[in-house]
């Protein structure tokens, strides 16, 4: 299981904590295992997101991998300037 | 100008160094092509009908009589849109150019015509007849939240907003680490104030314009000035539901973007017209028009809590952010709650942050948009605080500084970070302990930014005279062409002049992003270096091949392929240009090509230095001295890198002293021009002293960083911590104009 | 309508164009003549971005009337470099990167020139005053005074201790 | 539109007289031609009065200055003596926008679009300056600060248009000054302004102090009471905060865009402060320079 970090805003769509854990190796099988496991996320998974792995801030790559023991951060996608 | 750079980073021997432009000549002698300087045959002249009502219903549109004046050629309104393609009725990007059923702000278009010349056209305009009922409007903050508001737009709310708030609040977020409560308790000062901040404009020189020609056939070409012509594309063939490769998109020279040229106001309408008229079309905007109806920034009102203990650890944070961005949804205001404490490593903090529509044009990206609001209100109480214990406000942000190892306010722990080698450069600076006189004030502010990747595509040709062409696809807003070829050159190993960088249409390259988020440096940069690296196989490959040798028996350095050791053999090694002068003889053509989607950005850290002195009798305060410290990574053309630091801080000192969207109580805009929207002039300014410092970036080959935003976020509470130490007053609101200033002293007196 | 016929020096040229009595000079350097290099950023006179010599005084030229010039010399951007050398102004800009977007940078140019040949050495002050009508919204100023500045040192020495 | 360009005062007398719609004099455009371009004005006919005789020159009359009405203030600046004659009056003329600006902008052109932020209407009205004035039934003479009536408006009647500006001739130890407050300091439009013109005695005694406030009301202020509060006395703190307070209350200003009521008000009595003790130490130089 990947422990992913959730932003302050969606805990009370997911379960009510600062984490969740869900199953996955990549960017993709997580994104798409938070969206399975918490349907009330999908609206922000929509709307766009981005991923912190171990510091680095990934806005798609679907493929980059996550280790069991990877800090994983839920963050909006960003964009302008 | 100081460099710092930390003795670990890597020799370079073109990077770094600071040569002549490669577009530089064009732009000194007048020939550059900027996005009003293209002419086409046959061409006609598009103008907009703005309504100057901040919310209204439109009734009908009767455009029988301009229709007849002759030389006019077409007319469009929102309906062509909807002949073109239906969905067009749920495309914001449109409807923000050309309004739908309502008029949503002061200058909101209606229709548009293309005529022979632009007087014709423009006598056309005063010939449509419009019948619209006026609506009641909101432009400002507090007022949009309350319920009871005039609604800007219904249905727009998503699945999260909080209970209690009128349906203008449609965006929501929170962030944070940590128990809020616990921390304020520890504290032994808690300090909370409410912030406002006016909507500023970009303020580029060059108002949006384009030139657009559709043919019979479907297919059309765009020439405009952008921030990303790739995203054009996407957004217009999207609306004319064309196939991305039928629609061309051109970059002309960009004359300032800054965020405000990152969407379309006008490409869709000059496409439009060209189409149903048949002739190219040519729409250059107003200056009123620039500032009426392209995209300003949000304007705020931020409550800011901070708890401090004695010594000066911060114990807790917690900022409260709303934001209005005008009729349409925006993400700034989630960019703003990510960065506020982003300076600061805490253990408890918390932000929240609202989006508010309101009856004002649609806010744009503005050099790190989201940031320099948020942090202004952070950076003011944290001065505040340093006051309240009389503590050296440097000394206190380097004692709560964000580091490696920082879980970060938004959540992802920091890898290599500048900001305290950052502050220590200010502390160690002259300018930080240089005697103050009476009514002087020095103020200091962190800043921040997080730095954008994204796609990217270069492509790197070896020509067979030994030359190297790099084609990319991001418009150069400030001198990159030169860093790419510097990059390009450092890393085959050839010298600068051999280089020549150009900037690709969107049918010669792969999808580029726009250029934001300062990603240009660091990912047109990677996919440069990358692409020579291709083009180095390539050329050992070939120069293989001449010595009948094993490939892997050839390594690359410095410009020539050389035998790898002694068991290889011992020629001699073969230079760039030896090999591309028989490049057709030993298999064709040599390029390299990469394409990406770059990721591993750096965030970027400033910290900034003002002396500011305010004359007591009229509130005017003028600024003495400034200095800039910024974490640039790798600066591979350092002239450019100052040239960002310091205009991003003039930008940040007209935001902080006298720029502001005016509205009247008729929701009309008081300032849409250059003399009552005042931005710096060379008379109100001193030399901007900019210190680089070269924290490289673990993320990029060459430990490029992005610079080109943070230089906005500062000023703003530098500023206002000047003016607040040079006056005794705290002062809470920008922009610190004469009236207001002069107000404040006032009272206390 | 009927047009104007207008006679004019542009750039030691002697031309000729027709005008409508509306038409700013701006307009016809851009339009009718194809002398883009002269930019429109305002269109009131607020930005500089459209500075030209007129009759050797610097105007806005979106300020003056196309009709007013007949038998006026005007001096544009596209003038500037005699032949292939660039002016000294134009060689510094481009050491000093005094330009980071470059639409302002014909008319800060040409206004840098009209000062330059009315004062040898200025100050700082003086320069930043003189362009104070040419708004730069890239740079902050501070590389554009500076190029400015060591042009002016150039010049002097160019032409020898005895001037200025 | 029709554009003329007249060789005599009497042509142009005789288009402007006969026209039926809007028309404009052009001198140096810097007004017109914003308003033509914003719309706020589509004249039929446009009067460029740059060709008639004498009106670009300045010549020295019975002790004072004859400004052409088409002079511009690079023009005006650079002619020798006249900025340490009427240094206020340079210094407010210089003021008007930008270096470009001034290649172009004039004193006639200032007065008549009769914005009640025009720099030069307090400093010529202060030195009771004199605008001579052509029209259908021949010459005219008027003050300076009759000619505004109303933001936008001004006195002259169908068919007129100024000729020149007199800047009459000074007692021996009087000079002027003109001081006004922008946010920027360039290419901004006053928020307040002073003017000020003052006589002294040799024994620096005042004789005469005239204070003109801008952008305070929709016209000019020409500030009274001030005379008899200081005629025959010496300047000190005490007369200038006098003064200060009475220029504050004569104002008559709005709230807007620039500035709001209170700060004209405040600042008004601020500059007139400054802009005295500035004309002063100008005459007091006189003085010293005479005795030495």
């Amino acid at each position: 299981m990947v422990k992913v970090k959730i932003w302050g805003s969606l805990k009370n769509l997911a379960d009510g904590s600062d984490y969740i854990l869900v199953t996955g190796s990549n960017f993709k099988e997580v994104v798409d295992n938070i969206s399975m496991k918490y349907p009330g996320l999908k609206p922000q998974i929509k709307r766009g997101i981005s991923l912190a792995i171990d510091g680095k801030i990934y806005k798609e790559s679907w493929f980059t991998p996550i280790d069991k023991d990877s800090e994983v951060v839920l963050m909006p996608y960003m964009q302008g300037g | 100008m100081d460099q710092i750079t930390p003795k670990a980073v890597k020799e370079f021997k073109i990077v770094g160094t600071r040569p002549l432009r490669p577009d530089g000549i064009d732009k000194v002698t007048g020939k550059a092509m900027y996005g009003a300087d293209l002419y086409a045959p046959n061409m006609l002249y598009g103008c907009l009908l703005r309504i100057n009502e901040p919310h209204a219903f439109i009734e009908s549109i009767n455009i029988s009589n301009a229709e007849k004046l002759p030389g006019v050629k077409s007319i469009i309104t929102f309906k062509d849109f909807l002949k073109i393609n239906p969905d067009n009725k749920n495309n914001p990007i449109l409807e923000n150019c050309i309004a739908n059923e309502k008029v949503l702000y002061d200058g909101h278009a209606i229709a548009a015509i293309a005529a022979v010349d632009l007087n014709t056209a423009k006598k056309a305009l005063k010939l449509i007849k419009v019948k619209y009922k006026k609506l009641p409007f909101v432009i400002n903050i507090e007022e949009a939240m309350k319920t009871g508001a005039p609604i800007v737009s219904v249905g727009k709310k998503n699945e999260n907003i909080p209970d209690g708030y009128s349906d203008n609040v449609i965006q929501y977020c929170s962030f944070g680490n940590g128990n809020l409560e616990d921390g304020f308790k520890t504290a032994d000062k808690l300090i909370k104030r409410t912030f406002k901040t006016p909507s500023v404009h970009q303020g580029y020189i060059e108002p949006h314009a384009c030139l657009a020609s559709m043919s019979n056939d479907g297919k059309a070409d765009l020439w405009c000035c952008t921030q990303g012509h790739f995203n054009v594309r996407s957004i217009c063939s999207n609306i004319f539901k064309m196939d991305n490769s039928q629609l061309k998109v051109t970059a002309s020279e960009i004359g300032g973007g800054f965020g405000g040229k990152t969407t379309v106001f006008i490409e869709p309408i000059a496409l439009a017209l060209s189409q149903k008229s048949g002739h190219p079309v040519k729409i250059v905007m107003s200056r009123e028009e620039v500032f009426k109806a392209t995209g300003p920034t949000v304007s705020s009102l931020v409550d800011v809590e901070i708890g401090m203990k004695k010594s000066g650890k911060i114990t807790a944070a917690k900022a409260i952010i709303r934001y209005e961005g005008g009729a349409f949804p925006n993400e700034t205001y989630e960019l703003g709650a990510q960065s506020a404490f982003a300076s600061y490593d805490l253990d408890a903090v918390k932000t929240e942050a609202f989006n508010v529509l309101t009856n004002r044009p649609t806010q744009a990206a503005y050099r790190a948009p989201g940031a320099p609001q948020s942090i202004y209100a952070v950076e003011s109480v944290i001065d505040e605080l340093c006051q309240h214990f009389n503590l050296d406000p440097l000394y206190v942000r380097i004692l709560n500084a964000a580091k490696k190892g920082t879980k970060s306010s938004y959540g992802p722990t920091f890898d290599d970070i500048g900001l305290k080698a950052t502050l220590e450069a200010a502390k160690d600076h002259p300018h930080y302990n240089a005697p103050l006189k009476e009514n002087q004030g020095r103020g200091i502010s962190c800043g921040f930014w997080f730095n954008f990747g994204g796609n990217t595509c270069v492509s790197l040709n070896i020509n067979f005279d030994g030359t190297v062409g790099v084609v990319e696809g991001n418009p150069d807003i400030g001198g990159s062409r030169s860093s790419i070829s510097q990059m390009a050159a450092e890393e085959l190993g050839i010298s600068l002049d051999k280089v020549k960088t150009v900037i690709a249409d969107t049918n010669s390259l792969g999808h580029n992003d726009v250029t934001d988020g300062s990603r240009v440096t660091f990912s047109v940069g990677l996919a440069t270096i990358k692409a020579a690296k291709l083009a180095k196989k390539e050329l050992c490959k070939r120069a293989a091949k001449l010595w009948g040798i094993d490939e892997d028996a050839v390594i690359w350095k410095e410009g020539y392929a050389h035998p790898a050791g002694a068991n290889a053999g011992n020629q001699e090694p073969l230079s760039l240009e030896d090999i591309a002068k028989v490049s057709s003889q030993t298999g064709g053509p040599i390029s390299g090509h990469y394409e990406v989607n770059a990721e591993g950005a750096g965030v970027s850290f400033g910290v900034h230095l003002v002396d500011i002195e305010t004359d007591m009798e009229t509130g005017h305060s003028k600024i003495l001295r400034y200095t800039v410290f910024q974490d640039a990574g790798k600066a591979i053309h350092p002239s450019y890198v100052e040239g960002q630091m310091q205009g991003g801080s003039v930008q940040g000192i007209g935001w902080a002293l006298n720029e502001e969207y005016i509205y009247n109580h008729d929701g009309k805009l008081q300032n849409p021009g250059f003399l009552d929207y005042r931005i710096p002039v060379a008379s109100d300014l001193p030399m901007i002293d900019p210190v680089i410092l070269e924290i490289p970036n673990p993320g990029h080959p060459y430990g490029v960083r992005g610079v080109g935003e943070t230089s906005i976020v500062p000023p703003l509470a530098a500023i206002n911590n000047a003016v607040s130490r040079a006056t005794g007053i705290r002062f809470t609101e920008l922009p610190l104009s004469p009236p207001r200033v002069l107000k404040a002293i006032l009272n206390k007196q | 309508m009927k047009k104007l016929h207008v006679n004019v020096s542009i750039n030691n040229d002697d031309l000729e164009f027709l005008c409508n009595p509306e038409d700013t000079l701006l307009d016809v350097l851009r339009n009718d003549l194809n002398l883009t290099g002269t930019k429109e950023g305002c269109s009131t006179g607020d930005c500089g971005a459209c500075s030209v010599i007129l009759d050797k005084k610097l105007v806005c030229s979106c300020l003056v009337l196309a009709a007013e010039v007949d038998g006026s010399s005007i001096d544009t951007i596209e003038g500037m470099a005699e032949e292939n050398k660039l002016h000294v102004l134009q060689e510094k800009f481009l050491e000093h990167a005094a330009l980071q977007c470059g639409i302002c940078t014909p008319g800060i140019l040409i206004a840098a020139k009209a000062l330059l040949e009315k004062n040898q050495n200025p100050t700082e002050k003086e320069v930043r005053y003189w362009l104070a009508g040419n708004l730069c919204r890239c740079t902050g100023y501070d590389k554009i005074i500076r190029a400015v500045l060591d042009a002016a040192r150039e010049m002097r020495k160019d032409h020898g201790p005895n001037y200025s | 539109m029709i554009f003329v360009k007249p060789n005599t005062e009497k042509e142009a007398v005789y288009l402007l007289n006969n026209s039926n719609g809007i028309s404009r004099i052009l001198g140096g455009g810097t007004d017109v031609l914003v308003q033509m371009r914003s719309g706020i004005i589509e004249p039929e006919l446009i009067v460029d009065i740059k060709n008639i005789p004498g009106i670009r020159e300045i010549n020295e009359i019975n002790g004072g200055y004859e400004i052409g009405a088409a002079v511009s203030g690079s023009e005006f600046n650079n002619y020798p003596g006249l900025k340490e004659f009427a240094p206020g009056i340079a210094e407010a003329f210089d003021l008007i926008g930008s270096s470009q600006i001034q290649g172009r902008c004039t004193l006639a052109g200032n007065i008549c679009n009769a914005s009640p932020a025009a720099d030069t209407a307090p400093a010529l009205s202060v030195s009771k300056c004199i605008v001579k004035i052509v029209g259908p039934n021949g010459f005219r003479e008027d003050l300076v600060s009759n000619i505004p009536i109303s933001p936008g408006k001004n006195s002259l009647k169908k068919g007129e248009f100024i000729k020149s500006i007199i800047i009459p001739k000074r007692p021996p130890y009087s000079s002027d000054s003109y001081i006004r407050f922008t946010p920027r300091s360039e290419m901004d439009i006053a928020v307040v302004s002073a003017a000020c013109f003052i006589t002294l005695d040799q024994n620096k005694l005042i004789k005469e102090l005239n204070i003109s406030l801008g952008a305070v009301a929709p016209i000019v202020v020409n500030v009274t009471g001030i005379n008899e509060l200081v005629i025959n006395n010496n300047l000190n703190d005490d007369l200038l905060s006098q003064i200060s307070i009475i220029c504050s209350s004569s104002c008559d200003p709005i709230d807007d865009k620039r500035g709001t009521i209170e700060f004209r008000s405040h600042v008004a009595g601020v500059l007139a402060k400054r802009a005295i003790i500035l004309a002063h130490s100008r005459a007091g130089d006189k003085i010293e320079k005479i005795a030495r």
